[in-house]
């Protein structure tokens, strides 16, 4: 008999969920509102002195990125957990990670990829240094997809509590030093005109691991949190 | 053989049974506790010799280092409880990881804060970023959401099955963060810090090292036993056991 | 060695007996906590199976 | 005829207050159950637990003699749960709706459109589902069960908001599907008139 294959499920699921987020437009441009809102707070706090922001620019950026990401983490399943689709596809003949995977993958779209195209513009505002741009770029290409994967399975621990906010933050923030740690450090690697393959190469490391990993972990919490 | 432990793996996970054995026990336990924390702080504190470089200063070794390595024994049991809960769904071990995250968390804040105490006569400040003071923090934040997250689930079955899985992952992700705050550190700090790190260590300041590790490590069971049994009467108030148990 | 130098830690006191008194705090609270709540369950559980004992006894 | 859904000694415990115990059911093809009773009584419980969202306190629930957590996918590929959430986007169109509805990896036996007409919501299929009525969301909620050919129907009061026409549209569909060997579970707090379907009643309140 017909049906329709995993890799239509997960485009099928992808699409979706890009054209939910297209028809709530007003929402897409909330995290990178918030992302450039930060940034924005530093010089004023620790004053405009360009050796000092130049300095802490990789810093600043990324975790503004990471507030960014924790803050838009709850829309992931929000909507699917109040509405019963999430139970629906909890009750697919498809492995759920799979479909998980597709839901991450279209938030992170719609919420980590923006943070892309402001970024430069955010670094050239915090004077920091030309040849780090490039590096910049990469760490968020490969920084923020682990952000969204760790985010998820959070975020799937505390959908069905009322007051899950504080308590997600509580759980997601530990899990994302590293990547914090390594993607500014390859910034500033780069900001003093140093080679930062071996930050990069252990990001890529992250993003293979937690790509294999959490969807898994997602999933579980899923079912759990549905009971 | 193995038919054998699973039979006693079944009957040691029954929530009477092990209720029972551990009032037995905790006795017993009290009392080797007794002992060896009353050994190791005389060997520690007394026979100890005097280090040459930090002076009377380092005997804070002696509980920050058990301390220390509590921590992280106590996250691997909770770990360990954390797959037994998924694979065979145990009763007991969801009440045994929700117990330990509180021991487990106050370890920690013990390691942190003797941590600092020490760091003072010998870095001259309370709070250094230094690697393991950094990773023993995030650790404790580990621990809190354990906390948070257990008691903000109403249902303590599912409660408990959302803790292991979240023990689980902090599994995963303990020694990536320890390895990530190491490299770190030593990008932004000289080996200023490594004074903690001595090469060798001689024997009778090893002793009574040891022998205080053993006596958290009992005190550990002790106080995991007294939750243990506090929560499973609350849990399976409405069962006849803990009727006949209340009764008799 | 004398009492008072024992006591002194070389200078070090403060940091080395608060850290031994902040440890016994932390492992008698984690001891005593659960023991009395331990003893309030089982009273707790007694009252209220007496109270369903008399509530039996005085039906029949 | 040989047993489809079971379920052996199944014990639902829920806030320490003991709902169900050792229930032991049986259906075979043609079949349909209908739980009864009060309030609280745990047929939503029971529900959940037959799709495998829920898990039982002790006890299996066999689809063909194997435990659910066993069979997986097959088991899912023959379940179609209809909840107390219609499971609906309220943003996409009914046609979208029903679209992703079939990517879920089930046997697809009709066409959408004819999904649609089958719960006479063909001429809404390009309307957001935000327009529409909640009886009209509630029959596109039952579209779903049509769009895939799975056996086994598990649903949670389906006829809440519907009227009485719709209502004995959706009956007449249900005998359908009994009579092409399907399986239906459901609760209601509605009268049910299928009298040519074999029916079994469950009172979780007795």
């Amino acid at each position: 008999m017909k049906r329709l294959s995993l890799s239509q499920a997960f485009w099928f699921l992808l699409r979706r969920d890009l054209l939910l987020a297209l028809r709530n437009r007003s929402e897409l441009a909330n995290p990178l509102l918030f992302f450039v809102l930060v940034i924005t707070l530093f010089p004023l706090a620790v004053g405009a002195e360009p050796n000092l922001l130049s300095r802490i620019a990789p810093g600043i950026i990324w975790v503004a990125a990471l507030l960014a990401s924790m803050l838009s983490l709850d829309g992931i399943f929000r909507s699917d957990f109040e509405d019963g689709t999430l139970e629906q596809m909890l009750l697919s003949a498809h492995p759920v990670p799979i479909l998980v995977l597709a839901k991450v993958t279209a938030h992170w779209l719609v919420t980590g990829l923006p943070l892309l195209l402001v970024a430069p513009l955010l670094a050239m505002m915090l004077g920091l240094d030309e040849d780090a741009y490039g590096i910049l770029l990469l760490t968020i290409l490969l920084g923020t997809p682990v952000l969204s994967l760790i985010g998820s399975i959070g975020v799937a621990l505390t959908i069905g509590l009322r007051k899950g906010g504080i308590i997600l933050s509580l759980l997601v923030l530990p899990l994302y030093v590293p990547v914090l740690i390594f993607s500014s450090s390859a910034i500033d690697v780069a900001a003093s005109g140093l080679p930062a393959t071996a930050q990069l190469s252990m990001m890529m490391a992250f993003l293979f691991l937690s790509l294999s990993l959490s969807p898994v972990a997602t999933a579980a919490a899923l079912k759990m949190s549905m009971s | 053989m193995f038919k054998w432990f699973v039979k006693w793996f079944h009957r040691f996970g029954s929530p009477p049974y092990f209720y029972r054995l551990a009032g037995l026990w905790l006795p017993w336990l009290t009392g080797l506790f007794t002992i060896l924390v009353v050994a190791g702080l005389y060997g520690g504190l007394v026979l100890a010799p005097t280090d040459y470089q930090q002076g009377e200063s380092y005997r804070i070794i002696f509980v920050h280092v058990p301390a220390a390595w509590m921590s992280m024994f106590i996250y691997m049991v909770m770990a360990s409880c954390g797959i037994i809960i998924l694979v065979w769904r145990m009763k007991l071990a969801e009440v045994v990881l929700s117990c330990a995250a509180p021991i487990g968390a106050s370890f920690t804040f013990l390691a942190l804060v003797t941590g600092s105490l020490w760091g003072k006569p010998m870095w001259g400040t309370y709070w250094v970023w230094d690697a393991r003071l950094t990773s023993e923090l995030i650790l404790l934040f580990l621990y809190l959401g354990i906390m948070g997250l257990y008691g903000a689930i109403d249902d303590k079955r599912v409660a408990g099955r959302a803790v292991a899985i979240l023990a689980i992952v902090g599994m995963v992700n303990i020694p990536i963060i320890h390895y990530s705050v190491e490299w770190w550190n030593s990008l932004h700090q000289g080996p200023t810090v490594t004074k903690f790190d001595k090469p060798s260590i001689v024997w009778s300041m090893l002793w009574p090292l040891l022998t205080m590790a053993l006596a958290f490590k009992v005190y550990f069971v002790i106080s995991l036993f007294q939750r243990v049994r506090a929560e499973l009467l609350h849990r399976e108030r409405n069962t006849r056991w803990v009727e006949e148990l209340v009764k008799s | 060695m004398s009492l008072s130098e024992f006591f002194n830690m070389g200078g070090y006191a403060v940091f080395v007996w608060s850290s031994y008194a902040l440890t016994l705090v932390l492992l008698v609270l984690n001891w005593f906590l659960p023991y009395q709540q331990h003893k309030q369950n089982l009273r707790k559980l007694k009252r209220q199976f007496r109270q369903d004992n008399r509530n039996n006894d005085s039906r029949t | 005829m040989s047993v489809l859904l079971q379920t052996s000694d199944l014990t639902c415990v829920k806030d320490d207050r003991v709902l169900f115990e050792d229930l032991n059911l049986s259906l075979t093809a043609g079949q349909m159950l209908l739980v009864e009773g009060k309030n609280g009584s745990g047929k939503t419980s029971l529900l959940r637990i037959l799709t495998g969202l829920n898990l039982p306190e002790s006890g299996d629930v066999l689809w063909q003699g194997e435990p659910i957590s066993e069979v997986g996918p097959e088991y899912y590929e023959q379940v179609n749960y209809v909840g107390h959430h219609d499971g609906i986007k309220r943003d996409l169109t009914c046609l979208e709706n029903l679209r992703l509805v079939q990517a879920m990896g089930k046997p697809l036996p009709i066409d959408l459109d004819d999904a649609l007409d089958k719960v006479n919501l063909y001429r809404f299929g390009d309307n957001f589902v935000a327009t529409l009525s909640a009886g009209q969301k509630r029959r596109l909620a039952m579209a779903r069960l049509v769009v895939t050919e799975a056996r086994l129907w598990i649903m949670d009061e389906p006829f809440t908001s519907l009227d009485k026409a719709s209502m004995a549209m959706f009956q007449q569909m249900f005998e359908q599907h009994l009579n092409d060997g399907g399986l239906i579970v459901m609760t209601s707090h509605h009268d049910i008139e299928m009298p040519d379907s074999d029916v079994v009643r469950l009172n979780l309140s007795e």
